[in-house]
């Protein structure tokens, strides 16, 4: 077996060393009536190319790959340039550890300081941290940041928030005494209803939570929602972003007024490999620095006066703080981090705004093309990013979807998995992977339905 | 490769260059008239973001890689993260395209993906002896904090939620830190002076408040908790549960089931026991295991094998919820997998021995010239101290590096003063832990010799030491374009 | 990363280890009886042979590795050798498995192959003007060798092998070696004053033995024959065939096709103008081009388009015959088709254009301070000589190692003394090109002020001047166990 | 475009430095006439994410994956362990030239000292060189070494040698004046005709060419060989492998007093690639030192005495001697050698000899099985290493390999293709990536085919 540098003879001149005659003397202390099982359910070694066939048969058992795909819902197929894969799979970044010794972790340390810059760049905030586990974790860790910064327990969420996203944040509150209520959106357009949000604020409101483009991929009125937030004392608006990719094309966050911007950001060169590994990210204003959850990188001097990168105001976490620690996130998803920084450097300013606005036509073409059925109707026909909810007139979104399967097309999610009141309603998405003729043929097989 | 003025890569930032393209992707052919947002929501420029071509990208990412140490590059004996070799086969795996799949593709049409995770399942359902598993948490402390709320959801169904969390002082910070966020006051516990805790210690802890004991085995110290069995026993007889933090499982992998031992849940690290790369911080994978009692209260989403294929349990609305998007780090989860198949049944133990081994070698070879604080047998690990050195482990750390080799993990645990926590693994070679052996007792030497210059190490790398408290006092968070201040 | 000591990797015999095993694969499941082998012909064992766990071997190249420096770290002007950018998408691409098929599969099961074959040849063929192409030789000597067999073949089909080949006083040492291979006596000639050849000249050296002329253009010194057509049609007229090796390619390919100027022969160095990666050395490909009249002399195998799709000729007898196994070095000419293919038409030219921008802004930049020995126009380098300066081109080119850049190409083409031969090529970022004049610069003052520490450079690299006489008089060209040899 | 870092406004900055107007004017010396074509029969340029979808649509075109096959011949199927995929990828190994600046590449400089050692190990010779083109080349390479050392200029060769190395072989000597006359192949054995060999030798015959295992896979006398070549002056034995992992299982060349052993290394970690690159392999006698051709590497000193290496002897060869040089070769295939090297050593001593062996006892299982058919027959019985020549007694070897390849198996070479009488035979090479089902299966079709 390759994994095992130690040969018998080696093994044999350790155990004289430390005098010993057999390796279970130094498991002694182990409860040896319970000790020294086997592994009998458990498959033997397979040799590499045994091992490879296998993942590859299992590959084969998912049975895709030449089915057109319009899922999205917090996962997106997007290009990804050869050198993301090529740069990041180097072994200096691959194989380190969290970089704890930074004279010799400089690679990992300007790599996630120039990632922590570029998210907030890109979501116009002051700072960035340097990544959380994903999206859903970090819609979690930034109501909890507003909350912590607020000193109060009670928070809006808005219900078109990504439905995991939701159950995540219930789940994490549930032995926290944190209240949470939600915000209704509107069955209109799609977006938060500013008037019950201006309702339930009051002064026990921590914060608002909302996702911009939404579950639905409307675009909230991020400034005026701020603004509402804002009209009471200590509350915060949170802005969930679950497409990364809509940043280069809108507003930026810091730009609305909003305090915490939160989300996924695995469209930064992170293949959907199943839903993860994926990338949380979270920014916010300067004031947030002291209650930042996870890591952060700063620039220094080394004693020569050189600049140089390190992990800092480390106060704040588990290792120094233990229960006090503004989170309990160690490890995060630094190289997907990295990823996203060598991603986003090549597709560059102008790469960026290209296939984001590129995402948005292809939206907007589909939403011309599917006008002339009247069997089908795009629900919230302005504001919408990348993704558009279809209501069907005649059609249960669950056998809609089937229906299209059958044709090789993947076109949606059913809206029925989460909201009780939309059956009849898909979410579809579009990227630039997709072309006219993709689009047309989606178009084509939905008029086939009729 | 090293040159003349040594000056370090510059931020992307500073290569950057305005009108430079570094992707190539087809032009777009819809007209802008279809936009179908409020010119007011859109964007106009991203401002000092990078503009580079594909050979900056790549010269840049190179260089910059090149001023980091890696398991690929030589020894990282960084104690409590298991730093073994990550073999290159894995990778390859986890990059076929026939797993890449959306994760809401239909069930039917991710049959091979479900059978990887249930797969994995099974075999870390048969090393440890705990009941069923869910792969879903992100890394070790996303599996404490589920842990945690498993447990608390059991209690409450049981109608006693409590209140109290035990945690030994030299535990992980992580461990009361998850507790906090699953709602439970932390009390430490003390360990004993062998380094363990004593049956008789936990029971003076234990009342109708406690909700459970956080046990990390072996311990951070490496050594194994030998009291497991009766202060599982103590704890049950309370109604209490004993949370097993699993992050050293390569101590006693095949060697002794921790649901045999009295725990009720554990956390396993698959980017440390089961090899599969950190990646400079992450992503890691923080699978817990339960027992019986506990199984229907584990998070969603739940992957059941049937008759006719893998199905998948989205609610449970005994269990916690969702603590985590879609299905967990799934391509963490697949080298992992890949791992323990190329291991095979016959070889999980062999991981254990010989990574025993080798922290006993190290123990037995530097004894003589490091404090050992505690005396007690210890397994994949072994603590010195600074006691009585003219220099501190930090100085040595720093000085190691001089050496080509990365420090063992330093001042942690906390109970031990000027802690140095080497943790070879077995995938180290004789050869290579002789020579870190040598050069410890060489930099002893230099320290005897002159320790103010152990003072001023490291001298060879890309840069020296950093003023941490510089960067604390005035953050620094984020490069800033100096011709648009001024 | 540097460590104290700057202690080299050992050889991978030195950390070899009696009983390590670095690979995994099934056990034998046949008997031993079945060997059908007389013993006396089987081997015992591979004396000192390496025996390494895959952490050994991973940690030892990847070591190893470090000591190059390499185009994706920094700027390579190697003059005649077009350093270019080697784009990873085309690495991703040659890795595709559905291109991995045994040469011998039968032609209906490897269309896809032929076909990448095949459009390469077109692009070749439209980017040069000649009527066809084989993309069979492995490198640009063999390309040479097999375009001289082919005008020999032809010349013979007409009744008249003839003698000699006229080659210039600055051709690349493969044009003679090649030619003489071909069986040709080689007759050098010279150029002129302006570093190019004289159409008098040429007709001076022209008599009825004179098969050829094998000229480079632009040629080693990157100045464009100017009077390729004129001495073309002298060749033509004395029944005697212009080669042209088209190594320099990149200085005008999209510009003018050498067809369109008299070539009857031209080579083309995939690894240099179509951007596959050198690999330390090779692999590289040498397709070479020929007029209408040729083609019937290209050697086997052909691939012919035909309605059916792709067949191949294995069997020519008009032709040279097989001059290499099977279809050329295939992945390199996958690599060169996916480059021509990103670049597409528009920017064929571009990539002359931006090279030979970036030339003369060298060019323009160091012309002051070095000498130019030739006035002429350059193409796409530029080649000054260490006429006047207190240290030689060697020092200069060691001292640009330690800054972190590899030096141009030194002492050639031979006609000039001292030759520094730069060649950016149009991948190199005019801010790259800036610190190179820069780094120039701030050598020759160094010259100037302190010669003798010029003279021990380079300083900071892994080893520094290496005592190549030693290497020659006493070779050592393989490791020896000292503990047999004792 | 991604592969052009100048922008259009330094293109103007540099024009006006060089105080140009016009790009054009630097091309003036080319005839203008014929200059600024266009190429409108080329495609346009392809976005990244297209191109490798266009490539991947090449590779369903070879339609074959599912195919099990026993081709070899030359090229061979063998296990490559990831690694070397791995390590050789890395951009230090693969993206820099040839080590002419040895000070900044003793990466590739140890790399190729340590396979020159491997090779010189595994064949047994006192030297290698750092590569040649591919097998056949190297093949006539090793003719005119063993010419130019006799100083003579005719050699024999050996029928039996692999038909394509032949075919090179006469391509490269036609115009030199070199004589070569065969030596034929017993029917029986399938090996070389001693006594013709016996016969043949003269005095003005520089070296007998000859390949074991042979084209056939059947392992030659070479020690015979060899002694009857040496009782003529001045002529040397020259063995030809193209299957290199016979090396680690059979008795050294070097053993057998062969004095130059040439060959194909493909097998040591190169995939198929539809024939290329492969690596070319040379070892010999130290007394063929000067007349080398090729590139090697040598051990020497630095001004501080550390252990380093060089391109060394290089007076032999083009760059210096041009005309005169013992070879042409300029680029070779170091990093086909570089990948051997690491294949090698992952390997090790011990995979090889376990592989190599595998490779002999999978045909050796094939050839016990095959016996219970009356209709085919293995021809040459003994000695053979991973080939046999299968003869049809009721079969073409065409129309047998068509049927079969209608079974999804490419069960081998048709030996017609090169040999007039061999219309009823094939050429079948098993591998250590055969199992014993495999093998079962193909010998089951066969079966069917009565
Ligand atoms: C003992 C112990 N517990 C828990 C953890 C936390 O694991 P993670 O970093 O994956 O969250 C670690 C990792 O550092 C650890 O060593
Ligand atoms: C002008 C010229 N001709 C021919 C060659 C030979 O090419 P190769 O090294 O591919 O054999 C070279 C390469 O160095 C060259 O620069």
């Amino acid at each position: 077996m390759q994994y095992f540098p130690l040969t018998d003879k080696q093994r044999e001149e350790i155990k004289k060393e430390i005098g010993i005659k057999d390796i279970k003397e130094l498991f002694s202390d182990i409860p040896q009536e319970k000790a020294w099982y086997s592994l009998d359910n458990l498959p033997n070694a397979l040799p590499e190319n045994e091992l490879l066939k296998r993942f590859e048969d299992l590959g084969d058992k998912n049975t895709y790959s030449d089915y057109l795909s319009f899922l999205g819902g917090g996962a997106y197929n997007h290009f990804i340039p050869e050198v993301v894969n090529y740069l990041s799979n180097r072994s200096e970044f691959l194989t380190p550890y969290t970089p704890y010794q930074p004279e010799v972790s400089q690679g990992s340390l300007q790599a996630m300081f120039e990632y922590q810059t570029m998210m907030a760049m890109l979501t116009g905030m002051d700072f960035s941290n340097a990544s959380l586990y994903d999206g859903g974790t970090a819609a979690i860790e930034g109501a909890l940041l507003a909350l912590r910064k607020s000193k109060k327990n009670k928070i809006l969420v808005a219900e078109n928030l990504h439905p995991e996203y939701m159950e995540i944040i219930y789940s994490y509150v549930q032995n926290l005494g944190i209240e949470v209520e939600q915000v209704r959106y509107n069955r209109e357009t799609g977006k938060v209803e500013l008037d019950e949000l201006k309702d339930k604020l009051n002064s026990e409101i921590g914060g608002f939570v909302f996702q911009s483009p939404n579950y639905f991929g409307v675009i909230e009125e991020s400034k005026e929602i701020s603004d509402i937030v804002h009209s009471e004392k200590k509350a915060y608006s949170v802005q969930v972003v679950a497409e990364a990719l809509s940043l280069p094309f809108l507003t930026p966050a810091g730009d609305n007024g909003v305090d915490i911007i939160v989300g996924e950001a695995q469209s930064f060169g992170l293949s959907l490999s199943f839903g993860g590994p994926y990338l949380g990210f979270i920014a916010a204003k300067k004031e947030f620095l002291r209650q930042m959850p996870g890591r952060l990188v700063g620039q220094t001097k080394d004693v020569d006066g050189k600049r140089g990168f390190v992990l800092t105001l480390s106060t704040r976490e588990q290792h120094i703080k233990r229960e006090n620690a503004t989170s309990n996130i160690c490890s995060n998803q630094a190289w997907c981090a990295l990823r996203a920084g060598i991603h986003l450097s090549t597709l560059g300013k102008s790469g960026l705004s290209k296939i984001s606005k590129l995402n948005h036509l292809n939206t907007a073409y589909f939403v011309k093309e599917i006008e002339k059925f009247d069997f089908v109707n795009v629900k919230y026909k302005k504001d919408f990013f990348n993704e558009v909810v279809l209501e069907l007139k005649n059609d249960n979104g669950i056998e809609f979807l089937e229906k299209l399967k059958n044709r090789k097309i993947f076109a949606g999610i059913p809206l029925k998995w989460f909201y009780k009141d939309a059956d009849n309603q898909v979410l579809i998405n579009f990227t630039e992977m997709h072309n006219k003729a993709d689009i047309d043929l989606l178009v084509k097989e939905i008029g086939d339905l009729k | 490769m090293s040159n003349e003025l040594n000056i370090l890569p510059e931020l992307i930032f500073e290569i950057s260059k305005e009108g430079k393209v570094g992707y190539s992707f087809r032009d777009i052919d819809i007209s802008d008239d279809l936009i179908a947002i409020d010119k007011s929501k859109l964007r106009e420029d991203i401002k000092d973001f990078p503009e580079l071509s594909e050979v900056d990208v790549v010269r840049h990412y190179t260089n910059v890689s090149k001023l980091n140490h890696s398991v690929d590059s030589g020894f990282y004996p960084l104690g409590s993260c298991t730093m073994k070799y990550n073999p290159k086969i894995n990778e390859k795996i986890a990059s076929l395209k026939g797993l890449n799949t959306h994760p809401y593709s239909p069930t039917d049409c991710v049959q091979g993906n479900l059978e990887i995770i249930k797969e994995l399942e099974k075999w870390l359902v048969n090393i440890t002896g705990m009941h069923g598993f869910t792969l879903v948490p992100a890394a070790g402390a996303h599996g404490e904090f589920a842990g945690m709320m498993v447990i608390r959801k059991y209690l409450e169904s049981k109608g006693d939620a409590r209140k109290i969390v035990l945690i030994p002082d030299s535990a992980h910070g992580t461990n009361p830190a998850s507790a906090h966020f699953a709602g439970y006051d932390i009390k430490e516990i003390p360990s004993n002076e062998d380094g363990v805790l004593d049956a008789k210690t936990v029971k003076e802890y234990l009342n109708e408040d406690v909700a459970a004991l956080m046990m990390t085995n072996p311990n951070t110290l490496g050594i194994f908790e030998k009291n497991i069995m009766e202060i599982a026993d103590l704890l049950h007889e309370n109604g209490s549960l004993l949370y097993m933090d699993g992050a050293n499982m390569n101590a006693f992998m095949g060697i002794v089931k921790p649901g045999d031992i009295g725990a009720d849940v554990i956390h396993l690290n698959l980017h440390k026991t089961f090899s599969t790369p950190h990646g400079g911080g992450g992503p890691g994978s923080g699978p817990i295991g339960v027992t019986k009692e506990l199984v229907q209260f584990l998070p969603v989403p739940l992957i059941i094998e049937g008759k006719d294929g893998y199905s998948v349990n989205y609610f449970n609305d005994a269990g916690i919820g969702r603590i985590k998007n879609f299905y967990g780090n799934f391509l963490v989860i697949v080298k992992a997998l890949a791992y323990l198949m190329a291991l095979g049944k016959e070889n999980v133990s062999k991981v254990a021995e010989d990574a025993v081994l080798n922290a006993n070698y190290i123990r037995e070879k530097l004894k003589d010239v490091l404090d050992l604080p505690f005396k007690s047998k210890t397994l994949h690990e072994v603590i010195f101290s600074d006691k009585d050195l003219p220099v501190t482990t930090l100085d040595i750390a720093k000085r190691l590096l001089d050496y080509g080799i990365h420090p063992f993990t330093i001042y942690f645990p906390l109970i031990v003063h000027g802690a140095m926590m080497i943790e070879p693994t077995e995938t180290e070679s004789k050869e290579t832990i002789d020579a870190f052996i040598d050069v410890m007792k060489k930099i002893l030497d230099e320290a005897k010799k002159d320790p103010e210059y152990l003072k001023g190490a490291p001298y060879n790398t890309p840069v020296r030491r950093l003023d941490e408290v510089l960067a604390a006092r005035k953050p620094v968070l984020k490069w800033i374009n100096e011709e648009n201040e001024g």
